[in-house]
This record gives C-alpha cells, sequence and structure tokens, in this order.
C-alpha cells in the first residue's frame, strides 16, 4: 500500500479510536482538579452509547441522540456528585456501583426498547464531516478535515478547559477546591458547590464519549461495548498529569498505538497476536519512567470535603 | 478599665463558648472591639485565642452565646457569611493553596472578580499597591510551595487587606517575620485604624503589644482574665495574667529572661561542617553559595535574617533533606559525597531537626501526639520489639513529655490536629529534644510559643548546649539571637555576614547586616 | 411431564451471534417440547460450578452449558446428581450415565466462508478477525483459510484477532485495517466483535460472511451469506432425545449432513453472483456434506 | 453548613432513590420485587449452598482486599491486581512440576504464587520509586499485559498436552490444598486467610511498617522529614500487594481449579478495591466485608440463575445495593455508631 495512504489511514484509525477517550479523560480531568475521582466513567458511557442509539433511531438525528447522551451522561455525573459531594461517602466505591448501575441501566434499556425484537435496527449515526471541501487532500485530507464533528468539539472543549483553569477565576475556584478545599472554603467559596459542577460536567462528557462510539465510530449499541476505555480514560487523566490538552494528546498516542498495533498484527501473522495486543500498553510502561509521578495530583482527591479540619 | 459597651462595638461577643468533646476552648467569653481599634489579644498556648478567631471568620460556630455585629446578632456560619460582613482574617495556619502561585491565591477570595477571564495584570497592579503600602516584598507569580513560611506570611496579610475589611483579625501574624517586615506591617495597622478599621492581633511578642495595641485582652484556659487600656499595662502585668503568677516577681523574672551561663567548653570538635557549600532553588535561582561554616560541640549557632534568603535551603541540607549543588557537607562522619544524604542516615547518627514548616513536614495532623512522637523515632531501639511497637512504653513516654512540657492536650492519644498551634511546635520540640541528639537544627525553635514556654525552650537549649550538643538556630528575632547564641551568621541578600562570636556584634551592627549591609549606615 | 431444562450462557443473549443463537434454540424448543425453560447469562468462570451445582440441586432435569469451558466443571460434578443430564455445547467430552455433548463442525462452515468469499473477492484478498482464538475459532479460520484454497490458490487470506469478545471498536478497525490491506470479504468469529467487522464492511463498501446467527436483515447490500452454526439444531437434539429418552452420554459431532452447520441464503446477493459461482458453492456443499472433501480441518 | 447531622435526610433521600429506581425497574420487567428480594437473602443467608459458595469466593477476595488495603493506607493505588493474581498464577503453575508432593511443596506452590505477584506488583514499585511513575497507570497497563500473556501462555508453552482448549495441564494432586470440610469446597486457603488477615491487622496496629505506611499516606513530605522514605515504602508496599494478589491467584489453583486458564478470577482486582474501601482500609473488617460482597454476589446469583428477571437488571440491583449500604453508613456514623473516616 501507498505509505502516504497507509499513515492518513493510521492517523485516522487513531484518532476514531482515542476520540471517546478523550471526551471521557477530559471530563474526568475536570472532575478530578475539583477533588472527585469517578471511577464509574465506564458506566457512564455505556448509558450514553445507549440512549445516544436509542434517541437518535426515535428521532432520526444523531445529534438528538447526542444531547440525550449528554443529558444522561450529566444525570449519572450528579448522581455520582451527590453521594461523593453531599453524603461524603467512599468515591471509588461509589464509582463501583456507577459502573454496575451504567451497565445495568443500558443493558436493560436496551433490551427493554430496540433489542426487543431481536433484529438490529438501523441507527442514523454520524458521517464524518468533509470541512471545507478538503477532506480528500492527500495524506492530510481525511485526518485534518475529514473526522466526525464529535472530534472537532472535543478539542474546543480541551481548548476552552484549558484556558479555564488558566486563566479563569472559575479554573482557579476549581483547583483550589481539588488541591486544599479548607483554604478555599476560607476565602468564602462553596467547595461542595463547584465539586458538584464539575463532577456533573464530567458525567456529560462520558456521555457524550458513550455516544461517539455508539452513533460515529459504530453505528449500534452492543453490551458492555466500551470494553475498558473508562479505565483507560483515568489512565489518561494521570498520564497527562492532570492537563487537558495532555490528557487528550496521551488519548491520541494511544489510539495510535492501538491502530499501529492492529495494523502490524495482520503484517506479522507468525508472531501470537498477544504481543501485538499489549505494544500501546508497554508504551505506556516505558514511557512512565519518563514521566515524573504524582506530579499534578489534586491533594485532595479522592477526599471529601468537610469543615472542622 | 474602658471595656465598651456593644453598643459602640464594631464586633462584641457575649457569653460565647465552644467545645471539642472533652476539652473547652473558649468558656463564656466576653469580648467586644471598637471601631478604629486595636485589640491585642494574647494568652499562653491553647489558652483559646485561635478558637475566638474560628468562631468569627466562619470556620466554626460557637456553642453558646451570640456574636453582635454593630450591636446586632449576627450567625458568621460561614467564611464567607464572615467576608460579607466585613471580616479580614489572616489565620494562624495559613489559608494558601500550596500548588497555586500567590496571585492567584489573592484572586481567589476577590469574588468581585467575576467569573470570566482574569485580568491577572490589573490585579497585580492592585497587589502591589497594597504590598507597596505595607512596605512588603512579595512573589506573587511562584508557587505558594516554593516559597518559605515568612513569604507565605507576607502573601497571607496582603491577602486579607486587599479587602476593605472593617475587622481585620491577625492570628500571630509576626511569628517568623523580620524587623522591618513587622514595622511596615504594624504601620498599615494604625493607619488602618486612622480609617476607622477594628484590629484584633494575637501575638505571643510582648513589645508587639506595646508597639501597636490601644487595648489588650488576655487570656486564660478559654476565658477572658483580664482586659485594659495598653496604658495601663506593664509586661510583667500581663504576663502575670497570663500564667496566673501570684507573685511579681515570677512574672518579672519571665519577663527579663534568664542569664546565660557563659561558654564553659573551649573550642570542640567540629560535630558539623560546611564546605565552599552551593545549593540552588528547584527554579535553578542560588540560595546559598560558597559558604564554610563549622558547628562545634557545645555551642549554639544562630543562623540569622530575613528568611527567603537561603537560610531554609541550608537547613533542609544540614538535614539531609537537600543535596548540596556543590560543595560538601560533612557531620557525624557522614558526608554529601557518600551518595546516601538523607534524614534517615542523619537521625541514625545523632541529628535532630525542628523543621521550619511545622505543619508540613514535622507533624501528620490527623494522627496522635504517640504516633507523632514516632515520626522519626520509628528506628530508634526501645520503641518496637520484633517490629511492634511497644506502646505502653510510648504511652508513659509521651505523657511524661506532656507534663514537662506543660502541653495542653487530653492525653497521648489525642489527634495531633486538635492542638493549638503552640502546644503543637511543643510538641515537635519535646521529641526533637529526646533521645539526646548530637546536633540540633531548629528553625524558628519558638514560633508561636508563648512567652513561659519560650523561656522553657531557651533554658532547654541552653542545657543540651552545655552537655556538649551543637545548636544551629535558624530565627529571625533579633532579641532570641543575642540571649542563646554563642556565635552567629546572617544572609541576606546573596551574602553572608560572619560566622561572628555574639559578642563581638552589636545590635546594631546585627540590623545592618540583615539590611545586608557591611556596615552600620550610622 | 414438563421437563426442566437450564441453559447457562457465557455472555448475554444479546451479542448477537454466540449466546443469541443458543437463547433462540432454547426459545424454539421451548415451543416444540414441554419443558420449562430458564436461560442464566454471563455466566464467569469463576461461577460456572455453582450455576450448574444449583441448578441440579433444585432438580433441573437438564443443564445445558453452552462452550467448552462448561466441560471441565460438568465432568467434576455430574456424579453427584445423577438425576440432571448435562449437556455441554462446542465441545467434545462424555461419561456415563448423564453427560453428553455437541460440537459443531465449525471448521466446515468456516470453509465454506472461506469458499464464498474467494470466489466472490475481485481484489484477491480476503480477511478474517477473530475475537480470541479459542478452538472453535481457530478451527473455523483454518476452515476458512482452506476453502478460500479450494477455488482460488492464489487467494491471499488475512488473519488478526481483537484480544476481545466484547470490543466492538476495535473489532471494527481491525477490519477496516484489512479492508484497507486490501481485503474486499470479510469474516469474524467472536461474540459482540462480529458486528464491529459487519459494521466495518458496510462503512467501507465491502462485503462480509456471517457467521453463526443469519443476521443478513442487518447489513442486507453487505452480507453474502452466513457461514451458519445451528444452535437451536444442537438444542433441538439435547432436548428432543432426552425427552424420547434416547440421548447417549456421548459426543455428537453436529456437521451439514446433521444440519448442525449450513450455508444461508444468498438473499440481496442472489443477482449479484454468477450461476457458474452458485452452482460451485452448491457442489461443494455436497461434497463437504458426503466427505469427499478431504482437506477439512 | 453541611454537618453530619443535615447529611442524615441527604441519606434517606438517596436510599429512597435507590430503591425506587429498583423496585421501579423490577416491576417494569414484570417481576414481583419481594419474591425477589426473599430470593437473594434465601440464597445469600438461608441456605449451606449460598453460603458456602460465597465462602469460597471471600477466601481469594479476603486475600487481595489486604494487599489492596495496605497499600491504600499508603495512598498508593494499586489497581493491578488482576495482573498480579494471573503472574503469581502463572509462576506457581510453571513452577509446579519441580516441587515435591505434599506439605512443603503446597507451601512451595503458594510462595511461589506470592512471589510472582509481588514481581508483577514489583514493576510497578520500582517504576515509581526509582523513576516517580503513576502507579495508577503502571498497574492499569500491567493488568492489560499480564492478561494478553496468559492468553498467549495457555495457547503457547503453557498449553495442555492435549493442545484443543486454551488451559495448562492440572497441577500434581499433591499440590492441591486439602478441603477442610467433607463434601464443601471450602480448603486450607481459610487457613491462609487467617494467617494473612493476623499478620497484616498486627503490621497496620501496632507495626513500624504499618505505621510507615500511614505517614507516607497521610503526609509524605513529613514522611521524608523523619527519615522515611515515601518513593521506597511505596515501591514496597506495591510489592508486597502484589504479592497478597498473587498468593491469592495460588491459593484459587491449588485449592478450586487445579490448573491454569483465562478468567478464573474474573473482576476480582475491582471488587477487592471495593472490599477494602468498604472495610475502611482496615484489615480485621476485610473478611467481614468480602464475605458481604460474596454473600451478595451468591444472592444475587440465585435471581439469574431463576431467570426472574433480564440479566442486566441484576447489575441495577447490585448498585442499588452498593448505594444504599454506602448511604446508610452515613446515618450510621450521624447516630454514631460507627466512626467517621
Ligand atoms: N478542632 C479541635 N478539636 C479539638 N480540640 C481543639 C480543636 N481546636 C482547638 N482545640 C483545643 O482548644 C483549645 C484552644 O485552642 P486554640 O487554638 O484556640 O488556642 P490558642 O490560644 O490559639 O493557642 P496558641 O497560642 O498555641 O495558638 C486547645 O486546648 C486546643 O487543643
Ligand atoms: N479599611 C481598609 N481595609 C483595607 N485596606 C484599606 C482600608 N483603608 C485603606 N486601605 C488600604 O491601605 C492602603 C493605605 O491607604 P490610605 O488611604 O490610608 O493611604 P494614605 O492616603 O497614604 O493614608 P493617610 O490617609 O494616612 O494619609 C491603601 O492601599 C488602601 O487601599
Ligand atoms: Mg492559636
Ligand atoms: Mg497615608
Amino acid at each position: 500500500m501507498d505509505e502516504a495512504v497507509f499513515v492518513s489511514a493510521l492517523l485516522a484509525a487513531g484518532i476514531r479510536l482515542a476520540a471517546p477517550i478523550a471526551l471521557a479523560a477530559l471530563g474526568e480531568t475536570l472532575a478530578q482538579r475539583s477533588g472527585v475521582i469517578n471511577v464509574g466513567l465506564e458506566g457512564i458511557m455505556l448509558v450514553g452509547a445507549f440512549v445516544a442509539v436509542l434517541m437518535a433511531v426515535q428521532t432520526q438525528s444523531p445529534w438528538i441522540g447526542l444531547a440525550g447522551a449528554i443529558f444522561c451522561g450529566a444525570a449519572m455525573g450528579a448522581l455520582h456528585a451527590y453521594f461523593s459531594v453531599i453524603l461524603k461517602v467512599e468515591q471509588i466505591v461509589t464509582g463501583i456501583a456507577l459502573l454496575f448501575l451504567g451497565m445495568g441501566l443500558s443493558g436493560y434499556g436496551y433490551r427493554l426498547t430496540i433489542g426487543m425484537s431481536g433484529s438490529p435496527v438501523a441507527v442514523p449515526g454520524f458521517r464524518p464531516l468533509d470541512l471545507f471541501g478538503l477532506s480528500d487532500l492527500p495524506v492530510v485530507g481525511a485526518v485534518l478535515f475529514g473526522q466526525h464533528a464529535l472530534v472537532y468539539l472535543t478539542l474546543v472543549a480541551a481548548a476552552l478547559m484549558a484556558w479555564m483553569f488558566r486563566a479563569t477565576r472559575l479554573g482557579i475556584m476549581i483547583k483550589a477546591a481539588g488541591e486544599y478545599p479548607v483554604a478555599a472554603a476560607a476565602a468564602g467559596i462553596d467547595v461542595d458547590r463547584i465539586r458538584l459542577a464539575c463532577v456533573t460536567v464530567g458525567g456529560a462528557f462520558a456521555g457524550a464519549a458513550g455516544a461517539f462510539l455508539s452513533t460515529a465510530h459504530l453505528w449500534g449499541f452492543v453490551e458492555n461495548m466500551t470494553a475498558g476505555r473508562g479505565f483507560l480514560a483515568i489512565a489518561c487523566v494521570v498520564f497527562a498529569r492532570w492537563k487537558p490538552w495532555l490528557a487528550v494528546a496521551v488519548a491520541l498516542v494511544f489510539g495510535i498505538a492501538d491502530a499501529s498495533q492492529i495494523r502490524i498484527q495482520s503484517v506479522l501473522p507468525m508472531v501470537p497476536y498477544q504481543f501485538f495486543v499489549i505494544v500501546p500498553y508497554m508504551l505506556a510502561i516505558v514511557a512512565l519512567a519518563f514521566g515524573s509521578g504524582r506530579n499534578g495530583m489534586p491533594a485532595a482527591l479522592g477526599t471529601p470535603f468537610t469543615r472542622h479540619s | 478599665m474602658s471595656v465598651p459597651s456593644p453598643d459602640d462595638a464594631f464586633i462584641a461577643l457575649r457569653g460565647v463558648s465552644k467545645r471539642f468533646a472533652s476539652v473547652v476552648a473558649n468558656r463564656l467569653v466576653d469580648l467586644s472591639v471598637r471601631r478604629g481599634e486595636i485589640v491585642a489579644l494574647a494568652g499562653e498556648n491553647g489558652a483559646g485565642k485561635s478558637t475566638i478567631v474560628n468562631m468569627l471568620s466562619g470556620l466554626i460556630e460557637p456553642d453558646e452565646g451570640t456574636i453582635l455585629l454593630e450591636g446586632i446578632p449576627a450567625r458568621l456560619n460561614s467564611p464567607l457569611a464572615s467576608v460579607e460582613a466585613g471580616i479580614g482574617t489572616v489565620h494562624q495556619h495559613y489559608m494558601l493553596v500550596p500548588t497555586l502561585s500567590g496571585l492567584d491565591n489573592i484572586a481567589l477570595q476577590l469574588g468581585e472578580l467575576g467569573r470570566g477571564r482574569l485580568d491577572r495584570a490589573g490585579l497585580a497592579r492592585r497587589v502591589a499597591e497594597v504590598s507597596g503600602a505595607l512596605g512588603f516584598d512579595i512573589e506573587l507569580d511562584r508557587r505558594i510551595d516554593s516559597l518559605d513560611v515568612a513569604q507565605q506570611q507576607r502573601i497571607e496579610i496582603v491577602k486579607a487587606m486587599m479587602h476593605r475589611v472593617k475587622l481585620l483579625i491577625l492570628d500571630e501574624p509576626t511569628a517568623v517575620l523580620g524587623a522591618d517586615d513587622k514595622r511596615h506591617l504594624f504601620d498599615t495597622i494604625r493607619r488602618l485604624r486612622e480609617h476607622g478599621t477594628s484590629v484584633i492581633l494575637i501575638t505571643h511578642k510582648l513589645e508587639d503589644i506595646f508597639a501597636v495595641a490601644d487595648r489588650a485582652v488576655i487570656m486564660k484556659a478559654g476565658s477572658v482574665v483580664a482586659q485594659a487600656d495598653v496604658e495601663a499595662l506593664t509586661p510583667a502585668a500581663i504576663v502575670g495574667h497570663m500564667v496566673g503568677a501570684s507573685d511579681v516577681q515570677e512574672a518579672e523574672a519571665i519577663v527579663k529572661g534568664f542569664g546565660r551561663a557563659p561558654r564553659t567548653t573551649e573550642v570542640a570538635e567540629a560535630l558539623c561542617s560546611a564546605r565552599d557549600l552551593t545549593l540552588r532553588r528547584p527554579n535553578g535561582s542560588l540560595a546559598v553559595s560558597g559558604l564554610t561554616l563549622d558547628l562545634h560541640a557545645g555551642e549554639i549557632v544562630a543562623l540569622a535574617g530575613v528568611d527567603g534568603n537561603g537560610q531554609s535551603e541550608f537547613m533542609r541540607c544540614l538535614a539531609g533533606m537537600e543535596r548540596p549543588s556543590a560543595g560538601v557537607v560533612e557531620c557525624l562522619g557522614e558526608s554529601t559525597e557518600a551518595g546516601s544524604w538523607s534524614p534517615a542516615l542523619l537521625r541514625r547518627r545523632g541529628v535532630s531537626h525542628i523543621p521550619e514548616d511545622r505543619r508540613r513536614f514535622g507533624i501528620v495532623a490527623q494522627m496522635t501526639l504517640m504516633q507523632n512522637y514516632l515520626l522519626g523515632n520509628q528506628e530508634r531501639p526501645g520503641l518496637f520489639r520484633w517490629g511492634l511497637l511497644r506502646a505502653g512504653r510510648l504511652s508513659d513516654l509521651v505523657a511524661q513529655r506532656l507534663s514537662e512540657f506543660e502541653v495542653r492536650a487530653p492525653g497521648p492519644t489525642a489527634p495531633m490536629r486538635t492542638l493549638s498551634g503552640g502546644n503543637q511546635q511543643k510538641m515537635v520540640l519535646a521529641r526533637e529534644l529526646d533521645y539526646a541528639p548530637k546536633v540540633l537544627l531548629a528553625a524558628h525553635p519558638s514560633r508561636g510559643l508563648d512567652i513561659k514556654t519560650i523561656r522553657f525552650v531557651h533554658r532547654s537549649l541552653d542545657r543540651a548546649r552545655a552537655e556538649g550538643m551543637a545548636v544551629l538556630v535558624q530565627s529571625s528575632d533579633i532579641d532570641e539571637i543575642m540571649a542563646i547564641a554563642d556565635r552567629l551568621i546572617v544572609f541576606s541578600g546573596g551574602r553572608v555576614f560572619g560566622p561572628a562570636p555574639c559578642e563581638s556584634v552589636s545590635r546594631n551592627q546585627l540590623g545592618a547586616w540583615i539590611a545586608g549591609q557591611e556596615e552600620m549606615p550610622w | 411431564d414438563t421437563k426442566r431444562v437450564a441453559l447457562v450462557l457465557p455472555g448475554p443473549i444479546t451479542d448477537g451471534t454466540f449466546n443469541s443463537a443458543a437463547s433462540k434454540g432454547i426459545e424454539a424448543a421451548k415451543e416444540k417440547y414441554d419443558i420449562e425453560v430458564v436461560v442464566r447469562e454471563n455466566t464467569d468462570f469463576a461461577q460456572i460450578q455453582d450455576v450448574l451445582r444449583s441448578y441440579a440441586e433444585e432438580g433441573y432435569d437438564m443443564v445445558i452449558g453452552h462452550g467448552f469451558q462448561f466441560a471441565e466443571p460438568v465432568m467434576a460434578i455430574h456424579a453427584e446428581y445423577p438425576q440432571t443430564f448435562f449437556v455441554v455445547n462446542t465441545a467434545q467430552v462424555a461419561a456415563e450415565p448423564n453427560v453428553a455433548s455437541f460440537d459443531n463442525r465449525w471448521g466446515d462452515a468456516g470453509y465454506m466462508a472461506g469458499a464464498v468469499a474467494a470466489l466472490y473477492s475481485k481484489s484477491g484478498k480476503i480477511g478474517h478477525v477473530g475475537a480470541i482464538p479459542v478452538p472453535v475459532i481457530e478451527q473455523y479460520n483454518l476452515g476458512f483459510e482452506r476453502g478460500a484454497k479450494y477455488f482460488r490458490p492464489e487467494v491471499q487470506v488475512l488473519s488478526a484477532y481483537v484480544g476481545s469478545f466484547s470490543d466492538i471498536a476495535r473489532g471494527a478497525e481491525i477490519t477496516t485495517s484489512l479492508i484497507e490491506q486490501g481485503a474486499d470479504v470479510v469474516t469474524s468469529t467472536g461474540n459482540e466483535n462480529v458486528m464491529g467487522t459487519i459494521q466495518a464492511a458496510q462503512k467501507a463498501n465491502v462485503s462480509a460472511i456471517g457467521t453463526a446467527f443469519d443476521s443478513a436483515a442487518m447489513a442486507p447490500d453487505t452480507i453474502i451469506t452466513t457461514a451458519l452454526i445451528n444452535m437451536d439444531v444442537n438444542i433441538d437434539l439435547a432436548v428432543g432425545r432426552f425427552i424420547e429418552g434416547t440421548l447417549k452420554p456421548q459426543t455428537y459431532v453436529l456437521g451439514l449432513k446433521e444440519n448442525g452447520i449450513g450455508l444461508a441464503p444468498l438473499r440481496g446477493f442472489e443477482n449479484k453472483i454468477s450461476a457458474e459461482d452458485k452452482a460451485k458453492i452448491d457442489a461443494l456443499v455436497t461434497d463437504i456434506a458426503e466427505g469427499r472433501i478431504t482437506d477439512l480441518p | 453548613m453541611v454537618t453530619a447531622a443535615s447529611r442524615k435526610l441527604p441519606a434517606f433521600a438517596a436510599i429512597g432513590f435507590a430503591l425506587l429506581l429498583v423496585v421501579g425497574a423490577i416491576l417494569l420487567a414484570g417481576a414481583d420485587p419481594l419474591a425477589l428480594a426473599g430470593s437473594v437473602v434465601q440464597r445469600a443467608l438461608l441456605t449451606n449452598a449460598g453460603f458456602l459458595e460465597a465462602l469460597l469466593r471471600a477466601i481469594p477476595l479476603t486475600i487481595m482486599g489486604l494487599g489492596i488495603a495496605l497499600a491504600f493506607r499508603a495512598r498508593i493505588f494499586n489497581i493491578g491486581m488482576d495482573g498480579q493474581l494471573i503472574a503469581g498464577s502463572v509462576a506457581a503453575v510453571a513452577l509446579a512440576p519441580w516441587l515435591p508432593g505434599g506439605p512443603v511443596g503446597m507451601l512451595a506452590f503458594l510462595v511461589i504464587g506470592l512471589a510472582g505477584g509481588a514481581f508483577w506488583g514489583g514493576v510497578a514499585g520500582v517504576i515509581k520509586a526509582r523513576f516517580g511513575g503513576n502507579e495508577i497507570i503502571s498497574t492499569i497497563m500491567l493488568n492489560y499485559v499480564a492478561i494478553q500473556i496468559l492468553s498467549w501462555l495457555v495457547r503457547g508453552p503453557m498449553q495442555e498436552k492435549m493442545r484443543i482448549i486454551p488451559r495448562s495441564d492440572p497441577i500434581d494432586a499433591s499440590l492441591r490444598l486439602p478441603v477442610l470440610f467433607e463434601g464443601t469446597r471450602i480448603h486450607a486457603g481459610l487457613i491462609v486467610v487467617v494467617i494473612v488477615v493476623a499478620l497484616s491487622a498486627a503490621v497496620v496496629a501496632r507495626g513500624r511498617f504499618g505505621f510507615k505506611l500511614a505517614v507516607v499516606g497521610q503526609n509524605p513530605d513529613a514522611a521524608h522529614y523523619a527519615g522515611i522514605s515515601p518513593s521506597g515504602v511505596a515501591g514496597i508496599v506495591l510489592a508486597i500487594s502484589g504479592g497478597l494478589a498473587g498468593l491469592a491467584g495460588a491459593v484459587e489453583i491449588s485449592g478450586v481449579y487445579g490448573r491454569l486458564q483465562e478468567g478464573f478470577a474474573p473482576g476480582f482486582g475491582i471488587s477487592a478495591i471495593a472490599v477494602a474501601l468498604v472495610a475502611r482500609l482496615n484489615p480485621l473488617l476485610v473478611p467481614v466485608s468480602a464475605l458481604g460482597f460474596s454473600l451478595l454476589y451468591a444472592g444475587l446469583g440465585s435471581v439469574a440463575q431463576k431467570g426472574m428477571v433480564p440479566f442486566p437488571m441484576i447489575n441495577i440491583i447490585e448498585s442499588a445495593i452498593i448505594l444504599v449500604f454506602l448511604a446508610g453508613s452515613t446515618i450510621a456514623i450521624r447516630s454514631g455508631r460507627a466512626k467517621e473516616v
């Protein structure tokens, strides 16, 4: 195959694989920056994936499907926030419950609705865009101008979030809530409200990530279709040291590594395929030796805030 | 006495009590502050001063009693409510987010800056105005956790001054400030008073009270035991109320301090020495360059100067927490050249360290006093058997230290965080002086301690010196240095003055050095 | 009297292939015979023994384990529950008096799929995407390769594994990569991942051959035909013989003749394949059924 | 101001919400919520089989939960127990042919499992201690790597001689942990559990190492000051925690399965985290919490078995029970029956 075509296909596949992880990771970055960890991302993504398909089928509009996924993702996020911020219970356990809840709700909902007939339904999914009519440009066309709308929205969201953390008072308030909530509270900030908002919005991102999987990357829902991507998203957040842009970049590196291993696999059939599947993960482990540690981990991550320090 | 009536007071506490489990922190406290009045709040460690501050700043609520704001009962049930009532607070434990810059920390509490983009340049100008008026030199762009405590303290003060507050509460703001900074701060406070701002100043330094306060309120064991206009008071009178001394002589003795025994040992062996030592900060700037210093057995060397001139880095390096970028440190047979320079190694050899940033390094706030006593002592013989703690032994030891150091705490199993700041410091001191260290590195050892305890600490240091310990004391307090040190060394503006014997350095000379001048300006 | 039958599945009944097929089979059997049916989904490895035991203890007359991983636990416990007949699908175990197994000739199914794919391919490259190489998938894959070469020895067969039964997105991407390399007919085995392959083929406008379960309706313009694995036949046979009392503790291997596998009708592709090719395929199917093909896996 | 007291009402609201959700969903499926609840309770608490099933599963969950508890005390988030369990199992099974029979061999089998898990955890430990690499990432990644390597091993070098099914040959019968109670599957792994619980409890309550873990967890700066190396402690506790996961794997193989295959401890890693956190990282509560979760699984299993509701409903019920438990615990705290952490 022509090398340029190969590279362009590889990058396009990498972006497709990365997009849902990047979206979920962005939302999780926001939540964790405010001091709340949500290990139930996967459950939210599943609900998002299901709702997007359901509503897209019913309204024949993937955009309404996306909106529904975002709304339901936010609702799931709000549930997590309610438990971890208002009730102040163990966040990781709540997250695990959320994971099961998402698996259950999406699977059950699917069986009650579009899955009931047992025969597949045509899903009116997103099609890649053709920005400025340039997506046919050699090499860069598909990669730069021929992605799904959600991919571009992800970049916009990352830019906005980075700007918010860097340049706005709201960003500083969120960082303070995650780092030293006692001081934030002493400055008159309602730490709990900040966290509630961040976790809810984080859930909305995860919902959108699910919608990408089921209405853009694929057109259809199957149970547990996220297949561990929620956990990869958390790894991305940590790897990116809680920086929005880096989270997207790390997800992209993951996606491209995955797309590469997929391509090498069929070229070298004599090597057991498992050795290719582990390539992205090994890459991460090796890269860790160069990354430095807990740098950037919000100090109050995982700890509920109660006054009376 | 001129106790204001609640009607003309800006703020008034009436019969306020606060309990924490078994401890009564405040008992039926009556306290009023007029508009444009500076009230000094004094009292022993644990007397209940910070508890009052916390109630006024909305961190905790009183169990009983009322707080009147301009004569009207007010409910300060959140920090926001307190801020909105016009109260600005400098807490004893700084409320600064360690990973944010000084400027962002200040922005954090300025609600009027809105929710959109933060105008950092504009804010920096406003901050510069306030810090300029205070005469403070502050670094706004560096992260708080890269600043030493004196810099943090200045930022904390500026932060509180950014608002046009009606009541300014300062909880031990001068604990680590140098003389100049302190003078500027007091000037500002006086200016605020002219604008009608009320001030509550908590301090353990009697001279501070006489320098700025209009009135002094003295607390003991949670209650107000005396209050009077400052003109009507003497240092001995204040101390007498504080400690509940029955006779005047005892109080006067405390005020005067003790006579330092002349140095007995002649020049003894050097236990610790630095050769051509250069230290850099994480950002690459020079903290210490080309320093050579010996610490001998049986002497106390004072490390003076305004904090932020490399003292912290030097102390931490001697304690094993940092490595030099050039030069060598040798201590009790260990050397930075050997490659394993670490606190563990030095502690094993007999180095004790009272850290500058107590809450960050010196204690684990959530742990009990017993566990905090183990901190750094965990490898010492006698406390563990087969890797398991001998809890009874440790408990007895801690109980004994609690009474020796007069720590106000329910008992060895109380969590460290429930102790008042001064009592926490006493626990650290007690721990680091235990096990007869050969070298003691003490950063601001009397920080936050009441005057009586300071005397006790000074006597303890003196005794340790007599027993052959080498002591390095980092202090910004000239009185303290002159009271206890044999030799002194000053870091200022990248330069090193000394070491010189204390007898040969006049107070004025010391002041000049601290200001970075070779000669006295007059 | 009504017999009670439990079907124990390793995955969800909505996977569209392996587990769906079994679930449909038992539904059909329920209509046909006088039985009471319960289906247990998503049985993970650690639960298998307890699940089998509790059905046996509750007096179920027949317990069907759907997958080779049920073989060992069944062998471990069957002697304790002589009142219950255990059946294992896609395995070859048997024991007196109450263990039988049904295995379909996945290799033959793959062979047919490979032959069709090779005949239909214009590029001369075809691809197989497996979930994880469990025995039946390996057999199918081997059959696919040999079947492809049967008519066109020069055909190139690409192959890759997803590494997961449920990762539909990666299944789709792997398929896409095979298509990029020139494959114009693809097939896939596993569970949910199969749907990923079919979608990728659909989006890239190439053709696919379904497996296990006739899902032509899902993508009528994409799915040429389906290499059927008739789980319903397994289940129908097992239940029917059990009720008749003729189910023996032995392994039943179901090939074309026994209708355990098959090739689905061409449906939308009826007119896209030449009569000549259709005849070739029909002949091959007969040859396989009659045992005239020598290199079946 | 949010206080424990003012959390009581929200907690009741949360419980109400969770119950409403479940009951509604069950009714929607046309099932009887009461019968369903009865079935869960019946299987989990009122039958021997259910209890024994739970006890059997609680054995590995306890051992792994302890590993999590130790690591989390130092705020080291070991998400990689699944991989460490695989590593331990692989090591033990790989070396099994060279082990003597009898108790010595059995013990050696377990110790090799421990060592294998410790090695896998230690990789994350070294990355953390030497390079400062975050353990959350490394342990997640090492999970995937271990799963794939196992997948290859049981189809390659370690596959059974028959080479049909992806699994190893069984280990020698003399290396199998004996069944403790006739007629059950409860094996001598229970004794291992007792020992490990006792040791961990001692270390946490009184041990020097337990103290270091707590200091590192609560104030790493103070640890450094006090001569405790946070990264060193992190490295060691990752190895220990991995070792416990490996031990759990060896116990499962020696006590239950007798050979290596894929997916024999599904989702145990994440369950162990829930077990440890619900036990508030207290080693003495870990077995209780592990048994509690196992009883929950057993009870829900009966619902799945009876096919009373569509399968995903089980996940919903499971999550609702956990949420109700969490909300309930805040009410208990408020009434002073449990300590706030
Ligand atoms: N959160 C708390 N829990 C339990 N006890 C507390 C708490 N806060 C303060 N105390 C206790 O209340 C008493 C008063 O403490 P407070 O901090 O007000 O003293 P202080 O006068 O400020 O002392 P210092 O000069 O040492 O700062 C002390 O005995 C302290 O141990
Ligand atoms: N009530 C207040 N609260 C907080 N900050 C104040 C208050 N009053 C004044 N300041 C600040 O103190 C600083 C000094 O202001 P001030 O107006 O007193 O200066 P000045 O005109 O030189 O003094 P004076 O009126 O004595 O001549 C300014 O930065 C001002 O913003
Ligand atoms: Mg105080
Ligand atoms: Mg002026």
